[in-house]
């Protein structure tokens, strides 16, 4: 099977090339929008580079978020910065500044070729064989109420590195609802292919984010996963004009926001106060426990993308 | 090799065959409108032969429903964008090629 | 080489890229652009330093942290997206004041 | 078998790299956009096989998220940098 080897490193070598070329035609244009375009298409040989290091996990978060959110923040952002008068083109840096710093120039080039060779090193000097902590995580799995290494370690194991992570995205959310005197954009109601295009999937994208959630337990996917594809969901119906209807955009929008950290903090203190320590589940129930945290963190991943795709607060969405 | 790999071999070159007139027609069509049919036949084509010579070698009923459902929704959403994205270039006045 | 250690410094690569075009450029799109191609870079290393044994499966926990790590990537990504947005509002220019061209 | 999965793989990146020739060359953003597209269908058949050579049928899922979501991206495109542009500069 020697033409096997072969032709899987002729991949991997086309595949990390392709990055790097990717990664560096898209800083190196002078044109946004295609640096945007040269950005979402690295992020589809990322999913790829993911599958071929065997974790399915991330690819299924990249690939939710880097298909679903992320493109569509950016050609967003750069529409609203069209709108402001910005320049969509990088300004070339004047002649006189070139010349004034001449030598000075070359400086940061020479830094950071260290840099990277000084990172090279390191990381080739890493043991070749060292299997980290698979087999602590292997030892403990069967306690901890799922069977899907990567679920017990960010639900359980490191439980709190998750909570922290749900508590990041709820500032973030925040930043962008305090910078709300920024206009969103307004989007006209859908043409009807559109339309029919946003009724077909919507409900099916719920119907995946369930099942991603669920199957999170046993084999690839999990609350991530699931809240991103909830997110995607978000972003096509404010895309095809679909806003929350009013009564919904006070506390019951903030309710859901909340719910992932809250369902995370409830339960670490239940933990604490039964006498365990923070988020150490008691065995028989940790299957259920970890399900209850992971419907809540998808609900309010999924809402979270979509607020921040949507970008200012919703009271300041009905005041315009 | 059995029956069904050689079907299943014949079915995914010619998938390949159907991608690389896709990118073909990519790079060579003279404008837009003309470029559109590339993502919309070529490739779908494409895709949806390798998805055939995939279903042939499938462990279950429900694999095979799986890969027949991405092929669908890849068609569903081909559609869709170069209807948007055709009428939305001829709205802005993006000129058809003549030859 | 084995492809661990090809994926690594692939990521590498991205990193230093990604904090050449930090450094150099004054766009702050191209800034965000570059802080999440040095994220991948980050991200890429975690992942194929947690393979680095073929006898048993990868390391779960990097996988963990890359996968909260692209969420938080994107939900920082849109701040600064935000951010970005109100200084060409107030300025009229995506880039921030430089001294030295003044 | 799996001689066959993975070189029509390496066959189909390939083409995705020729592809990004386009994306470079424009000339209108809907030439770079359209490119873009169409690596997500390549890459969902590439995904497709390489979850056939590994055996490992949860690849697919992540096959599945690229084909359901393929539209998105395309869709801010033609509904968000479209309708700004229609008052600036005509056309392209």
């Amino acid at each position: 099977m020697e033409e096997m080897t072969l032709l899987q490193e002729i991949f991997d070598g086309l595949l990390g090339l392709g990055l790097l070329w990717l990664a560096w035609r898209s800083l190196a244009c002078t044109d946004m929008f295609k640096a945007i375009v040269l950005f979402i298409a690295f992020g589809l040989l990322m999913a790829l580079a993911w599958l071929r290091l065997e974790a399915p996990d991330v690819a299924l978060a990249e690939a939710a978020i880097g298909a679903g959110v992320t493109g569509a923040l950016l050609l967003s952002a750069l529409a609203g910065l069209t709108s402001t008068g910005a320049s969509r083109h990088e300004v070339e840096q004047p002649e006189g500044v070139e010349k004034q710093t001449g030598t000075l120039h070359r400086l940061p080039i020479l830094l950071l070729m260290l840099t990277a060779a000084l990172l090279g090193y390191a990381v080739l000097s890493l043991p070749s064989h060292d299997p980290g902590l698979s087999a602590e995580v292997a030892e403990n799995l069967a306690s901890s109420g799922v069977s899907n290494p990567v679920t017990a370690v960010l639900l359980n194991f490191r439980g709190y590195d998750t909570m922290l992570e749900m508590a990041v995205l709820l500032m973030a959310l925040l930043g962008v609802w305090s910078l709300a005197c920024v206009e969103s954009q307004r989007d006209s109601s859908a043409d009807p292919i559109l339309d029919m295009l946003t009724r077909l999937l919507v409900p099916l994208l719920i119907l995946v984010a369930a099942y991603l959630l669920w199957v999170g337990a046993h084999a690839p996917g999990g609350a991530f996963q699931a809240g991103s594809v909830l997110g995607a969901a978000g972003v096509l119906l404010i895309l095809a004009g679909w806003r929350l209807p009013s009564r919904l955009t006070g506390w019951p929008l903030r309710l859901v926001v909340l719910s992932g950290p809250a369902a995370f903090v409830a339960i670490a203190l239940i933990t604490i106060l039964i006498g365990g320590r923070l988020l150490e589940y008691p065995t028989e129930h940790a299957g259920t426990l970890i399900l209850i945290i992971e419907t809540m963190a998808t609900l309010s991943i999924g809402v979270t993308l979509a607020a921040l795709f949507l970008g200012s607060s919703p009271e300041h969405e009905e005041k315009q | 090799m059995g029956l069904i790999d050689y079907l299943s071999t014949i079915l995914l070159i010619a998938g390949g065959i159907f991608f690389l007139a896709g990118t073909v027609g990519l790079l060579r069509f003279p404008d837009v409108y003309t470029r559109l049919h590339a993502l919309t036949k070529a490739d779908n084509v494409g895709l949806g032969l390798v998805v055939a010579g995939l279903v042939v070698q499938a462990e279950s009923w429900a694999a095979a429903g799986k890969l027949v459902l991405i092929w669908l929704l890849v068609l569903l959403a081909g559609a869709s964008i170069s209807y948007l994205i055709g009428s939305g270039a001829l709205q802005r006045g993006i000129r058809l090629w003549k030859k | 080489m084995n492809m661990v250690f090809l994926y690594a410094l692939v990521g590498v690569g991205l990193f230093c890229l990604g904090l050449h075009a930090l450094i150099m450029h004054a766009h702050l799109l191209r800034k965000i652009l570059a802080f999440n191609i040095m994220g991948g870079g980050v991200f890429l290393v975690l992942v194929a330093l947690a393979k680095r044994t073929e006898e048993v499966a990868p390391d779960p926990v990097p996988h963990a942290m890359v996968i909260t790590g692209i969420v938080v990537a994107v939900s920082a990504t849109a701040l600064a997206l935000k951010l970005m947005l109100k200084v060409s509002e107030e300025t009229g220019n995506a880039e921030l004041p430089d001294e030295r061209r003044e | 078998m799996e001689m066959v999965y993975m070189s029509l793989a390496l066959f189909l990146l390939l083409n995705l790299g020729a592809g990004m020739w386009r994306v470079l060359r424009g000339p209108a953003e809907v030439d770079r956009m359209l490119a873009a597209q169409l690596f997500g269908t390549i890459a969902v058949a590439v995904i497709l096989l390489l979850a056939q050579f590994t055996g490992n049928a949860a690849l697919r899922d992540v096959a599945l998220l690229f084909a359901l979501l393929a539209a998105v991206t395309a869709v801010a495109f033609a509904r968000r940098s479209w309708m700004q542009q229609k008052e600036d500069h005509g056309s392209n």
